[in-house]
């Protein structure tokens, strides 16, 4: 939780419109499922800060690294940084995963929802789970990592739309075809929405615990401005709105109130 | 070199404090911002029950602009002095309270019992928020009601009220006059100005609650123009806001009339804002050997000195 | 693919025009467009009487916006029908002029004589301008007295009548109800949302008129709401305008309600604004396979489709 | 008068926040006075396009030159441009000085008012004009292109505020101590308002037609929007206000009416 100027290291493209950005930055740690809010420009148009999950972490170098995929006109600013410029950043912010110890575990990532599971992988690895990672994306070109992957030691699945690598469907039919089979013990999934609910359903069904990383616009990042509710079910059943950005942005899937969002 | 103003009664060490809503109940901020370098602290809106505020998404970028709905979600007046109220007390500078009701009875209730609890130095009186279907901006559009709200308000308090206006309105002025006619102490200008974004791939409203009030450098010109009317038309002094992201930005709401300013949209951006603020106004009263603050205050000249 | 609206009365062969004041009389842009290709031109406004316009400074830039006090420089009725009509005369889209008054009579005297004009396809007038120190918004901020002009314009002419309102009022929607009943046959909104800016070296306002009117995409979200509004609480068509820059931005209003739109700043950074515009109207329709615009009006979903 | 994308050659400092930009860009023909509307970024801030005179223009080549001092977030935009990059021009626009063939000529340049009366000295040079060229500066190292100037053949008078450099003072009071020797038939001028003024008044006393190249913001560029309009006396005595950037930036001294700017 800090307000801090980090330099980049490099940042390049890594798949169609999808750049690594590695900057220095003084954090000194960070979890798997937080992220970080960065300034993109000096003027006020994009005026707000963008959240990026963090997608690695060097402590010895204090390095962070992020995947993105450009979509606008923040992200295109950060497309054009070079080695040594610096940006502002606000963070880690955010709750992570709660990361259980050697249990099986279903890390499910549904297009850029790879950028924090991937940070997760390692760590759900190095904490003695064993880990299967769903990959789901449009087609092969868009997937991401795959070697890095399976040199941290997981069980890499891979699902594509067209069918270009992998399973053919989405990452969640082939996640259904499996999770009776596999007897996780969590679920832990971050993608577009509908992937989520759909997972959500799933854990649920097979009354398996998930978390879930949810995504929404976002303000101040620090909880003040209630700019990035998201419809949750507190533990006594009454819905209230939390905020993804000081309460989540991972939240358990069965308290999502997926059916109540606004859009 | 002097930076205190006076403001309804409350003595504030500099004019600087954040703007209802954008600033939480500062213990958010805390760990970025020392509170007691504030010129005062100003809390979300508090209304008399708990409110769940509106579906999301909530907010969203507009150019150089930010729209929010939240909808003044908030945890009710009770857990508010409870939970929120011995964190805030800890800091030197004034508490001011935010409160929005739904009928003019809330207003006159949340004031009465807010009266009575240690630590609370001012009242600011929310009849203009864009984000609620009850109450908010609807008081604040004619000067009878701005009016009503503000006198029962004062009926019930010996705190300092200030009312915080809308600039959704033909007349700012009128509104302005009229409260200050019913007991206002001081004014708040402005809140957000009414707007709508849309989706054209999805071609949906962008926010849940459909409409929503902007804020940010895009309303500043607004924003000036309205307390520039404002501070002319009345003797009750001025809190400036709408787009302050820099020193500079704050100075020219002093110059037009301002006593204070607020800082809103800017604390989203970057949670130092204030305090750069602060620091930017103390070096230009440094760099242009002026001792005083309160010198700059509605000295802009309007003639040509040619 | 139809990209035709009918508006007031005129076919357009697209719905895309100039907003007032943005475009001169055409011959200033007619290196860089094609005027043939508009839906519509539309002139800066014209007085009875030519008019010098504010001292300037005029324009200053403001985040993602234009505040102007340009103060309807013109040369007046007679040497527009003489000096200006002549060449817009040459091209195939409407010519849509737009007048203001400082009385009601002086409105009806621009309508009346303007109908003696061949060419003059319709009349878009001018209620809403905040530059000026007599007429202008002043009429346009109240219903009445919108009313009472248009129904002046109305009994002396046959033209369509557009009535260009604006937004600096309480409640847009009243004012709008109000000019349909009176008789206008489409609506314009919306005008410049009044503003200032401050030079704070100087400690002086920058524009020479002290405010002026603000423009651009800052005030885009504000205009999309007042469209949005009005649209759905008037039978007449709504021209939408206010920061739009490019085809999504038209796209927007389209979907909200316009039946057409204006394009105003996003001239003054382009010359070819416009046609992108119409382009990309075009290659959104395709790509959509939507096979009429008219399909596109209106059509914004409220309801989330979950 | 066309819209066109221009090439970034070099952009390189030459003074204290002062830059020289030379852009490829399609201008056949262009004349000393006349300005080019640059866009400064692709957002909506800064949103306008930014004037800049002519400050050299190589037809051969087609190139041409800008010299330019950041004041703010368009021209700071400008500075961080390199080779190759490109940049939205609109231009060359508005009427340059209208020069002589044969006479005695002082150019006077204040500040960055030496941008457009560099080319026009290398134009009035061409047409067989002697130049006097004064410049002031603040102080001497705010001096420019004093080598180049030297070598078009102009004499070149300096007047720095500090007296650093050459005279000290005013280069209007450089100018006023040398009029009436010097005999000039026309007087060229560029420089801040107050300059302006003074060399219109020095110019109307001694009886020498002047022409002064004013500034004031502006939006479209064309003469549509009425921006940037200036008092201007019309040849009845009537005052008119006209726009810089159409019927200007170069207007006769004795014809602006100095006493009604606005501020
Ligand atoms: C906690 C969190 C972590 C994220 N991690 C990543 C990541 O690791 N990699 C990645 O590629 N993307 C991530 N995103 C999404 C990313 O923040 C958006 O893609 C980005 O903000 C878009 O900005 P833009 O200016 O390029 O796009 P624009 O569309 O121009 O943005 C306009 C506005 O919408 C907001 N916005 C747009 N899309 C999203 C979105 N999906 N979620 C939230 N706000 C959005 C922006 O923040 C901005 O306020 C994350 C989002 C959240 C909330
Ligand atoms: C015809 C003409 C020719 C010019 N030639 C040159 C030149 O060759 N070299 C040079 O350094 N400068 C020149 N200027 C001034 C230059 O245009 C401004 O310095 C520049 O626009 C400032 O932009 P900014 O964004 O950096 O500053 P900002 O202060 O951020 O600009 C804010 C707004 O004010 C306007 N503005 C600010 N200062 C001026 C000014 N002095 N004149 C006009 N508009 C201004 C800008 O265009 C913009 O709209 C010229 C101006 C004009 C009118
Ligand atoms: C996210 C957000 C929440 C806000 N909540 C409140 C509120 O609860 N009560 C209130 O009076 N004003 C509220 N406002 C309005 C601000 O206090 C302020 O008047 C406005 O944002 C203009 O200032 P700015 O441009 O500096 O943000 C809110 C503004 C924002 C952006
Ligand atoms: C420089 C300028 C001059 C304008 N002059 C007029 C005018 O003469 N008459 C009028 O009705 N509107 C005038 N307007 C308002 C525009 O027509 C339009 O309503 C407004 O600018 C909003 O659209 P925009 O954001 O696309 O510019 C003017 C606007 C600008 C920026
Ligand atoms: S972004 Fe402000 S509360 Fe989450
Ligand atoms: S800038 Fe538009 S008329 Fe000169």
């Amino acid at each position: 939780m800090a307000l801090w100027v980090g330099e980049v290291v490099t940042n390049f493209p890594t798949g169609p419109g999808i750049y690594r950005l590695r900057l220095k930055a003084p954090i000194e740690e960070t979890k798997p499922g937080q992220f970080v809010h960065l300034r993109c420009g000096s003027g006020y148009d994009p005026l707000l800060r963008r959240p990026l999950s963090i997608h690695d972490f060097d402590p010895g170098k204090q390095e962070i690294e992020f995947l993105y995929r450009v979509v606008g006109k923040g992200t295109a600013w950060l497309a054009a940084r070079v080695p040594g410029e610096r940006i502002s950043g606000l963070g880690p912010l955010g709750r992570g995963f709660v990361v259980p110890f050697g249990k099986r575990l279903a890390l499910v990532a549904g297009g850029m929802g790879l950028a924090p599971l991937f940070f997760l992988a390692r760590e759900a690895v190095a904490q003695g789970n064993r880990v299967t990672f769903y990959q789901g994306a449009r087609s092969r070109n868009y997937l991401l990592r795959e070697r890095e992957l399976a040199e941290l030691g997981v069980e890499l699945e891979i699902a594509t739309e067209d069918g270009s690598a992998g399973f053919t469907g989405l990452v969640t039919d082939l996640l259904a075809d499996q999770i009776t089979s596999q007897q996780f013990d969590g679920i832990f999934a971050c993608g577009p929405r509908d992937m989520l609910a759909v997972v959500a359903s799933l854990a649920a069904t097979h009354l398996i615990p998930a978390q879930v990383s949810l995504e929404e616009h976002m303000a101040c990042g620090l909880g003040a401005c209630r700019g990035c509710a998201v419809p949750i079910y507190q533990e006594d059943g009454n819905l209230t709105y939390e905020n993804v950005c000081s309460e989540g942005p991972v939240f358990p899937a069965h308290r999502v109130a997926w059916d109540v969002f606004g859009r | 070199m002097n930076l205190t103003v006076e403001l309804a009664g409350l003595k504030l060490q500099n004019p600087v404090m954040p703007a209802s809503g954008t600033f939480g109940f500062g213990e958010e901020y805390a760990s970025y911002v020392d509170l007691n370098a504030l010129g005062a602290l100003v809390t979300k809106s508090i209304t008399l029950e708990p409110r769940l505020g509106n579906p999301p998404p909530r907010i969203v970028e507009t150019p150089a602009g930010l729209l929010n709905s939240i909808g003044l979600q908030n945890p009710g007046l009770e857990a508010f002095i409870r939970e929120k109220m011995p964190f805030l007390r800890r800091f030197r500078p004034p508490i001011i309270v935010n409160i929005a009701g739904s009928t003019v009875d809330e207003y006159a209730e949340l004031a009465r019992r807010l009266g009575e609890v240690p630590g609370v130095a001012a009242l600011e009186v929310n009849i203009s928020c864009p984000n609620v279907k009850e109450g908010g901006m609807a008081f604040g559009s004619e000067p009878e009601q701005a009016a009503e709200v503000i006198q029962a308000v004062r009926r019930v308090t010996t705190l300092p009220i200030i009312a915080k206006l809308t600039p959704n309105v033909t007349d700012i002025v009128a509104v302005a006059q009229a409260v200050e006619r019913a007991g206002a102490d001081a004014l708040s200008l402005i809140n957000t100005l009414v707007g709508m974004a849309v989706d054209w791939e999805k071609r949906r409203p962008v926010l849940g609650n459909i409409v929503g009030g902007l804020s940010g450098p895009a309303i500043k010109p607004i924003a000036l123009y309205a307390v520039w009317r404002v501070a002319r038309s009345v003797k009750i002094p001025v809190i400036g806001m709408g787009g302050i992201m820099t020193a500079t930005d704050a100075l020219e709401f002093l110059l037009v009339g301002a006593r204070a300013v607020a800082v809103g949209t800017a604390n989203l951006v970057s949670p130092q804002a204030m305090l750069e603020i602060i620091e930017g106004l103390r070096e230009y009263l440094m760099q242009n050997n002026i001792d005083d603050i309160n010198k700059i205050i509605g000295s802009l000249e309007l003639t040509s000195p040619l």
